[in-house]
């Protein structure tokens, strides 16, 4: 059946499971997984805390990212557009990459916890210097997962 | 809560606003991160706070469920001996009021005749330098007033001292209660010389008699009241309940007997009672020694129309063998003399058969500002008229919108020259104030309250203001500082309360030294300490003076006001008050007039007819409403309804007539079970005994194939018809949980309302020969989750199915609406989107994030909250174990105040659940289909012998 | 030489009066293609109305699920029976009355299929989502649901269209070939186009014969198969008032009944318009009237069954919805069904009424408002007093409803009236065998 | 097509022609081709064909539909486990319906292109001069080969008129 994947691909967009949704995000500041999680080997749970005990993963607060920036690399601009932005008390906006439709119950947390690991949806984000989506996070890449791994497949287990 | 401002809600709330489940939003999504990141909140987790409910008197204690920094849902707390874990219907709709989108959304002032916005600032300068401008030389402002609703605790202490610093005028500070059971104090008052209200032990009581009073959904503390008689009642002596009154209200609903009397005859009834009670003839053992002189007092014998002395006689042997018995009443809205003599009556029978202390205790109602009597109310308003008051600060105080029009509350108002007013939602009075001042809601506000002797309640926030509103205390206490008044030294409403709080909980013996004993207090919100019922001597003097008091109603139609469970006729009710049918009419978003079916068809009239109304006190217009439960010498209206206030009080006679128009009244629910026997009775003495396999029984009814699995859980319930009461708590938790949209009068009247569990009316036994013989049962009506689901093979795309774990589950986003399995669902549990829901800003921060909201075009129902299912599961698992029996609760079981709905695993042999579809009651709805629900109903057992 | 002249003579008229229905539209057509297409923008209309607002726009509600719409599906599928039947069942009874009616016959059943297959679309909540119905690989892993009828009205419809086009089709082939042959431009290729290079060889009518021959035997059981299906909409599920066993011949008389009717109702009016009572002569209406007899007897006689298997045996759910079937709110609807379909067919005993072209008329059109009416009391009936009384409802069609139905009507008698000048609405090539036939009967008597 | 030498007849009567390919066939003429606007009997019986063998192909179709039918059913339930109303996820009595629609569906469309291929290898194989009346009115009867005799006996049958085609 899969072998039908561009028809299905097709009809599967039909059916909006696909958002329109960009497949690399611009950020207000430039800012490198590269350099984060890959040269400084600065662990995911850093910046985004949740992850481990909520669905939701969570985004780096300023605070921490000035935790560090209060002294590394101080000089750089998009470092002090940064520290501006804190001071001022405006939060930055960024671009999301990966989303699942409002009717997707997905949890961090579940994933984690069995020991899935985060490259397994978004890629190899360490080696990314500009963060680009690496799967189209739709039913069908779930539903392989789930299949090869013999987790449920119950519909009530992402849909509520 | 230090990093959530208001635009940080605002921020999650346009997030989860675009929530358009079942269509997945296609425009990039930005994604905002905190600043700084507020302790203790991981977002995606639940947090709980404990309050306490300030939806009515009774002060049941709250555990309130925050997501992302909003609440979504309000449950009982389970530490709270009031409300013992269980909420109402009301006290789950103060969430909709939180967020109710006509809330003040800051202080307003007088501009000419429009109330403008105002900065708080300038609000507080102008009300002190008008205050100022007042003063006299004594530093007094003469004519200063000060109407409130009951504040027993931190909030009526600032209000005390700050009027009695401004003014050195007695009573200067009223206390308006127009629901308050006036007539029962001021009945207490003249038997026992105490202005109290009785608290309620009814788990003790073996017979009930209610003469009016609606104690099971609306009466004194309904929640409470109601987990305790049906505890009783699930008892192996079950109590019997007599209810004497021209209306069953739903409380009546529940009784085994019913005294059907004119209103007015409740009086005579209760005497002649008592009469038969004092009788020596009658030989009743163990009477209090004042019985003789009670019986020397009594007024001549006179049967009430439509009462035998059989009755009378059988009621009295009842109450002489079930010892300790509860007589309640009057009905709340009760007032004058015959209210008060009908209340005394009450309590004087309570007296002689020894009930008080057992079952109806006094010395325990809180002493801390006790409403004002009537008088007082109506003194102030004269005062105002005669223009002797200068300034009249109002605390969610409404006498313009509540008294009757006859108080003429608008024209002694308009005499006063300086209002201040505080509340939330604009009222009728508050159109007339000078300011209007934004006041916190419950859940965002501090402070405490002592609802009863040996409870101390934290009312804690919930979440940060939505508005900028200021607590009015707070206001005051500014006010105060502004003025310099003498004697009131705090600043800080918070740091006040505090001190009080930890006074008062000091007093009740709590453990408070170090910060955590005071963190643990703070996280159960309440302190019980103990308290005992007092012994009150009887003030014989006060007999002739009730006794004397004679009340003949009239022969023509009576006006009845009644109180109902939700708030269908109250305009200023929240959505889901006013869209859950009023269980025992069936009528929502609109008051009505009910006639009994006798008088309807003596003046031709049909249901939907318009009727004109009127007594010595004003007319009006109201839509009929035809109620077989109703005496034909009444008129019934819900006390809720605005135009009630043009008619007055009750027992007013009221003349009927027929407009000619109709108003499309929307009203749901057919009136009979058409002898189908869906709500079942067991007469007592046939009840079947325990037997294993009758609850198994519906799984041996021949299927073509086997039975399939359930590997780990299967989710069952069972629903005791003999404890629900019908209040319909259970609908609006359902409401507030998964996300049901208010679609308003016009969807009621097509019939498209989206309730998931509904209370199904119906009145049995209607004969105009033997009206006295109407009965009303209710049946909670949700998705049966059955084994054998009818709805499930014809989906042509399997959007419903059988989960593993016994749910019917229903995939709204495979859903392509065809509707097929709602007409094929024997139960009609389905329901059907028939427009994309919504939720005017900002009632969607109530929503529910862990349920999808659904779009136009696809079938919902009831899915055993599956969340909370998983939720359940998701702690049991982090903690290596398996989901304990009582840990999953639904959000119906969960608030049921009569515990009458039981959740649990049927393949765990222990669960609560599986003993109790093993009941002798025990029995599946529609047994003949076949479809092997989860849900076992247990038949209403039948009165108990005296 | 008299004789095979003759032959040659009879032929051409019949070529004759073929051609003629093939002339230039007069302004009536016109107009009539007007009105169709403006009942047509009604219908549009009132459909996008759902499409945007939702469902909230139609009167159904709780319990009330299926309505108007789905009447209209099962009227529409019901008329779409005739054709197949006399075409394919006639044929293989060898009646000859069949050769003049069938091609109109067939042409109303692909048409009315083409209005029926629009309403299971048209009432879904979600119509965007209709092809999720259909069993196609998809990347979700999702499948549909075999168990359900829905699916096999899916596929039974939708197998019905096609066999029934290709067997209009392969009639057609041969005709469209003379009238190719006899026509310049456009015309022609437009003829050319259904005659499939037809030349009329003996090897093209030896396969033509076998073929035509499985067709009818294909579409025999599929007639049978696809109003019973359409029945078990119903039948299957257990709502008090469809969950009969007695529905699928009951459906598939009825079926028969409303679509012979239709055929009827339709040919009266064409053959005047079109001069072809000299092919679709009066003994032809009188056989078609025979089977409309036939069937509504058959329909009385489920009815009555359907009662008083519902009434004996105390009182039940079944009871209940049946008695408020014929006495509840839409009591007049229920008694001018069996007017409709009971009553009136009656008086095709009479020779007289069935002689008479304004008789037939008025029984048959009454029929189709009868048939109409009686998918409407069992779906609305039954759903409207379904097994918890204190559901019981009422249902009351809204004007989308009442637009979507005229917009039906207009878009099956748009194709209709297309088809009527566009293609030969009679079989030349069967008339032309049959000719020659009756000549040499003929001949043989002269002799 | 490939244009073959032969005479062609024109008959205005089904029985006269019917007659000529009889004689054809007497005189030894096995292979004797004819046009007609309908398939009159006696005409079809003089011609004696082979049947066709569209039945075989058809019921190859239907079989093939069968087939598919049970494997659709069967398959995806397989493939996607769903349990609904406590049935079997193999629930053969209800996908029989489908089956059943895919067999006619298949059996039919194999039937319709079985009938288009046999008459265009018919029209192909066998050449036979086109003449509209042949679709109208007249019935052709074509003798491939050129010989005296078959215009005699065409004639001889009552042909309109006789004419050869080079």
């Amino acid at each position: 059946m899969r072998r039908l994947a561009p028809l299905a691909l097709f009809l599967g967009a039909l059916g909006c499971q696909a958002a329109a949704s960009p497949t690399t995000a611009e950020a207000p500041v430039k800012f490198s997984h590269k350099t984060h999680a890959g040269e400084n080997q600065i662990g995911c749970g850093v910046c985004h805390p949740y992850a481990r005990h909520s669905p939701n993963a969570g985004l780096a607060p300023a605070s921490v990212c000035i935790g560090c920036h209060k002294f590394v690399s101080k000089e750089k601009p998009d470092v002090q557009k940064l520290a501006a932005e804190f001071t001022a008390g405006r939060p930055l906006t960024w671009t999301r990459l990966n989303r699942v439709p409002d009717h997707v119950f997905f949890s961090h947390e579940r994933h984690l916890a069995i020991g899935v690991d985060c490259k397994a949806c978004h890629g190899d984000v360490a080696s990314m210097a500009m963060d680009q989506k690496v799967h189209e996070l739709q039913m069908g890449f779930c539903m392989d997962c789930h299949r090869e791994k013999q987790a449920t497949i119950d519909c009530l287990a992402c849909h509520k | 809560m230090s990093g959530m401002g208001r635009r940080f809600f605002l921020k999650i709330a346009s997030a989860t606003g675009a929530a358009a489940a079942c269509s997945p939003s296609h425009a990039p999504e930005m994604l905002v991160p905190l600043l700084n990141p507020p302790e203790n909140m991981v977002p995606g987790k639940p947090l709980f706070y404990r309050t306490v409910c300030r939806g009515c008197g009774a002060g049941c204690g709250v555990t309130a469920r925050s997501r992302e920094g909003r609440v979504v849902k309000l449950e009982g707390s389970p530490d709270d001996p009031i409300g013992g874990g269980a909420l109402c219907a009301r006290g789950q709709a103060e969430l909709q009021s939180l967020y109710a989108p006509d809330r003040l959304r800051g202080p307003l002032v007088r501009h000419g005749t429009e109330l403008v916005p105002v900065p708080w600032a300038d609000a507080l300068a102008q009300v002190g330098a008008l205050l100022g401008k007042l003063r006299g030389a004594d530093g007094f402002v003469h004519g200063l007033r000060m109407l409130s609703r009951c504040e027993p605790g931190s909030t009526g202490a600032v209000q005390k001292a700050f009027v009695s610093a401004l003014t050195p005028a007695a009573k200067a500070r009223v206390v308006f209660e127009p629901r308050d059971l006036v007539c029962l104090r001021a009945a207490n008052t003249q038997l026992f010389g105490k202005a109290e209200l009785p608290v309620l032990d009814l788990s003790r009581a073996r017979a009930v008699v209610s003469f009016g009073a609606d104690f099971l959904e609306t009466w004194l503390s309904p929640v409470e009241q109601a987990r305790t008689f049906m505890a009783a009642r699930s008892g192996a002596d079950r109590p019997r309940l007599t209810w004497v009154g021209p209306r069953l209200s739903m409380s009546g609903a529940n009784a085994d007997d019913w005294l059907r009397v004119r209103p007015g005859d409740e009086l005579q009834v209760a005497i002649e009672l008592l009469r038969w009670l004092v009788d020596p003839a009658n030989r009743v053992a163990h009477l209090a020694p004042e019985a003789a002189a009670i019986r020397a007092a009594l007024p001549p014998s006179r049967m009430p129309q439509g009462i035998s002395p059989e009755q009378i006689a059988h009621l009295g042997g009842e109450l002489s063998v079930r010892r300790p018995s509860a007589l309640l009443g009057p009905a709340a809205l009760a007032s004058g003399g015959g209210g008060t003599a009908l209340a005394a009556a009450v309590q004087l029978t309570n007296f002689v058969l020894g009930n008080l202390g057992k079952t109806v205790l006094l010395g325990l109602s809180s002493e801390e500002d006790a409403p004002s009597a009537e008088e007082e109310v109506r003194g102030l308003l004269e005062e105002a008229r005669r223009g002797e008051v200068k300034a009249l600060f109002l605390h969610r105080a409404d006498p313009l919108g509540k008294l009757p029009a006859s108080a003429r509350a608008e024209e002694a108002l308009r005499k006063v020259p300086l209002i201040v007013w505080f509340g939330e939602r604009l009222d009728a009075t508050a159109r007339l104030a000078q300011f209007a001042l934004a006041d916190h809601h419950a859940l965002e506000s501090f402070g405490d309250l002592e609802p009863r002797k040996g409870i101390l309640e934290l009312q804690q926030p919930a979440l940060s203001p939505l508005w900028d509103t200021r607590a009015s205390s707070q206001v005051l206490l500014d006010l105060a500082a502004t003025l310099a008044l003498p004697g009131i030294v705090d600043k800080d409403f918070h740091e006040l309360s505090k001190s009080r709080w930890q006074a008062a909980a000091k007093a009740l013996g709590a453990e408070l030294d170090s910060p955590h004993a005071q963190r643990n207090v703070q996280a159960r919100g309440i302190v019980v300490g103990r308290a005992l019922a007092a012994a009150r001597p009887l003030r014989l003097e006060a007999l002739p003076w009730f006794l004397g008091t004679r009340v003949s109603p009239g022969d023509g139609l009576q006006l009845v006001a009644f109180a109902t469970t939700l708030a269908s006729a109250d305009p200023e009710a929240p959505g889901w008050l006013r869209e859950v049918p009023d269980a025992l009419t069936g009528v929502s978003w609109s008051s009505w007039a009910e006639l009994s079916p006798i008088t309807a068809q003596r003046l031709g009239v049909k249901a939907g007819n318009l009727l004109a109304l009127r007594t010595e006190e004003g007319a009006t217009e109201l839509p009929a409403v035809i109620n077989p439960a109703l005496h034909e010498g009444a008129v019934a209206v819900p006390q809720e309804a605005p135009e009630l206030r043009a008619l007055g009080a009750m027992g007013r006679a009221v003349r009927v007539e027929r407009t000619g128009k109709t108003f499309a009244l929307p009203l749901t629910g057919h009136a009979s079970q058409e002898g189908r026997d869906l709500a079942r009775v067991v007469p007592r003495d046939e009840e079947p005994k325990h037997d294993h396999d009758h609850g198994h029984k519906h799984e041996r009814g021949g299927t073509l194939v086997p039975p399939h699995e359930h590997p780990k859980h299967r989710w069952a319930m069972s629903i005791d018809l003999d404890k629900c009461t019908g209040c319909q708590a259970c609908v609006v938790a359902c409401y507030a949980e998964n996300n049901l949209p208010v679609v308003g009068p016009q969807a009621a009247r097509d019939g498209r309302l989206m309730a998931w569990l509904r209370i199904q009316r119906s009145f049995e036994s209607i004969s105009p020969a033997a009206p006295a013989e109407t009965r009303i049962a209710v049946l909670p009506s949700l998705c049966q989750h059955c084994d054998a689901a009818p709805c499930e093979p014809v989906c042509p795309v399997y959007a419903t199915y059988h989960t593993p774990e016994g749910l019917n589950a229903q995939v709204y986003n495979r859903c392509i609406g065809t509707r097929y399995c709602a007409n094929n669902c024997p139960y009609d549990v389905r329901v059907f989107n028939w427009a994309d829901p919504v939720f005017v800003e900002p009632l969607q921060m109530q929503l529910n994030p862990d349920v999808s909201v659904r779009s136009k075009g696809v079938m919902e129902k009831c899915t055993f909250c599956v969340q909370r299912i998983r939720y359940a599961e998701g702690v049991a698992r982090g903690e290596g174990r398996e989901v304990r029996d009582g840990e999953v609760t639904p959000a119906c079981v969960q608030t049921c105040p009569a515990q009458a709905l039981v959740f649990g695993d049927a393949k765990d042999p222990q669960a609560r659940v599986v003993s109790q579809q093993q009941d002798g009651r025990a029995y599946r709805l529609l047994e003949e289909v076949n479809t092997l629900p989860a849900i076992a109903y247990l038949a209403r057992r039948g009165g108990g012998e005296p | 030489m008299s004789v095979p002249v003759a032959v040659a003579e009879r032929m051409r008229s019949i070529d004759k009066s073929a051609e003629d229905t093939q002339q230039a539209p007069g302004l009536g057509w016109g107009a009539l293609v007007a009105l169709a297409v403006a009942c047509i923008a009604i219908g549009a209309y009132s459909w996008s109305l759902i499409i945007r607002f939702g469902m909230q726009y139609t009167g159904l509600n709780r319990p009330v699920g299926w309505g108007v719409l789905i009447t209209d599906f099962v009227f529409w599928v019901g008329i779409a029976h005739s054709g197949t039947l006399i075409s394919a069942i006639l044929f293989l009874f060898r009646a000859r009355f069949r050769t003049a009616v069938y091609r109109a016959a067939e042409a109303m059943t692909v048409f009315g299929v083409m209005t029926a297959g629009l309403f299971p679309i048209i009432h879904l909540g979600r119509p965007w989502y209709a092809f999720w119905i259909l069993p196609y690989p998809n990347q979700r892993h999702l499948q549909i649901n075999f168990r359900s009828p829905l699916v096999w009205d899916a596929f039974a419809i939708s197998t019905y269209f096609c066999v029934s086009a290709m067997f209009l089709l392969a009639g057609l082939m041969p005709d469209a070939a003379a009238l190719r042959d006899g026509s310049q431009g456009l015309r022609r290729r437009f003829y050319a186009l259904f005659a499939m290079g037809w030349r009329g060889t003996a090897e093209e009518w030896r396969h033509h014969g076998r073929a035509y021959l499985f067709f009818a035997a294909f579409a025999t059981p599929l007639v049978i198969s696809v109003h019973s299906v359409v029945s078990w909409d119903f039948a299957v599920s257990i709502v008090p008032g469809w969950h009969s066993t007695l529905f699928p011949p009951y459906f598939v008389a009825g079926a028969i009944l409303s679509g012979v009717s239709m055929v009827i109702t339709l040919l009266i009016p064409i053959r005047r318009a079109m001069k072809l009572e000299g092919l679709i002569t009066m003994q032809h209406l009188d056989m078609l009237s025979r089977l409309v007899l036939l069937t509504s007897l058959i329909v009385t006689y489920s009815y009555s069954t359907e009662f008083l298997l519902a009434l004996r045996g105390g009182a039940s759910p079944e009871r209940d919805t049946l008695l408020y079937r014929a006495t509840g709110a839409f009591w007049p609807l229920f008694w001018l069904m069996v007017l409709g379909n009971c009553i009136g067919p009656l008086f095709l005993f009479l020779k007289r009424v069935r002689g008479s072209l304004l008789g037939l008329f008025a029984v048959c059109a009454l029929v189709n408002v009868g048939m109409w009416l009686e998918r409407f009391n069992i779906v609305v009936s039954s759903l409207e007093h379904n097994r918890i009384p204190f559901d019981w409802g009422a249902y009351h069609p809204r004007l989308a409803e009442i637009g979507i139905t005229v917009g039906s009507f207009g878009w099956f008698f748009f194709w209709f009236l297309l088809f009527l000048k566009l293609l030969p609405s009679v079989s030349i090539a069967e008339l032309k065998e049959e000719a020659a036939h009756d000549h040499h009967q003929e001949a043989a008597h002269a002799a | 097509m490939p244009r073959e030498p032969g005479v062609l007849a024109v008959f205005a009567d089904p029985s006269a022609a019917a007659r000529a390919v009889r004689a054809a066939h007497a005189a030894g003429q096995r292979d004797v081709r004819a046009a007609m606007p309908a398939p009159f009997p006696e005409m079809m019986e003089a011609m004696a064909q082979p049947r066709s063998l569209i039945g075989a192909v058809t019921l190859c179709g239907a079989v093939l539909g069968m087939c598919l039918g049970l494997w659709l059913t069967i398959g995806t339930s397989v493939a996607l486990p769903i349990s609904v109303g406590g049935k079997p996820i193999v629930s053969l009595p209800a996908f029989l319906v489908i089956v059943f629609e895919v067999t006619v569906l298949v059996g039919g469309l194999s039937n319709f292109l079985g009938m288009l291929i046999g008459a265009y290898i018919g029209r192909r194989k066998r050449f036979m001069p086109a003449d509209p009346r042949f679709l109208r009115d007249r019935i052709g009867v074509f003798l491939p080969g050129t010989s005296e005799s078959a215009r005699e006996l065409l004639r001889a049958a009552g042909a309109e008129e006789v004419r050869d085609v080079a």
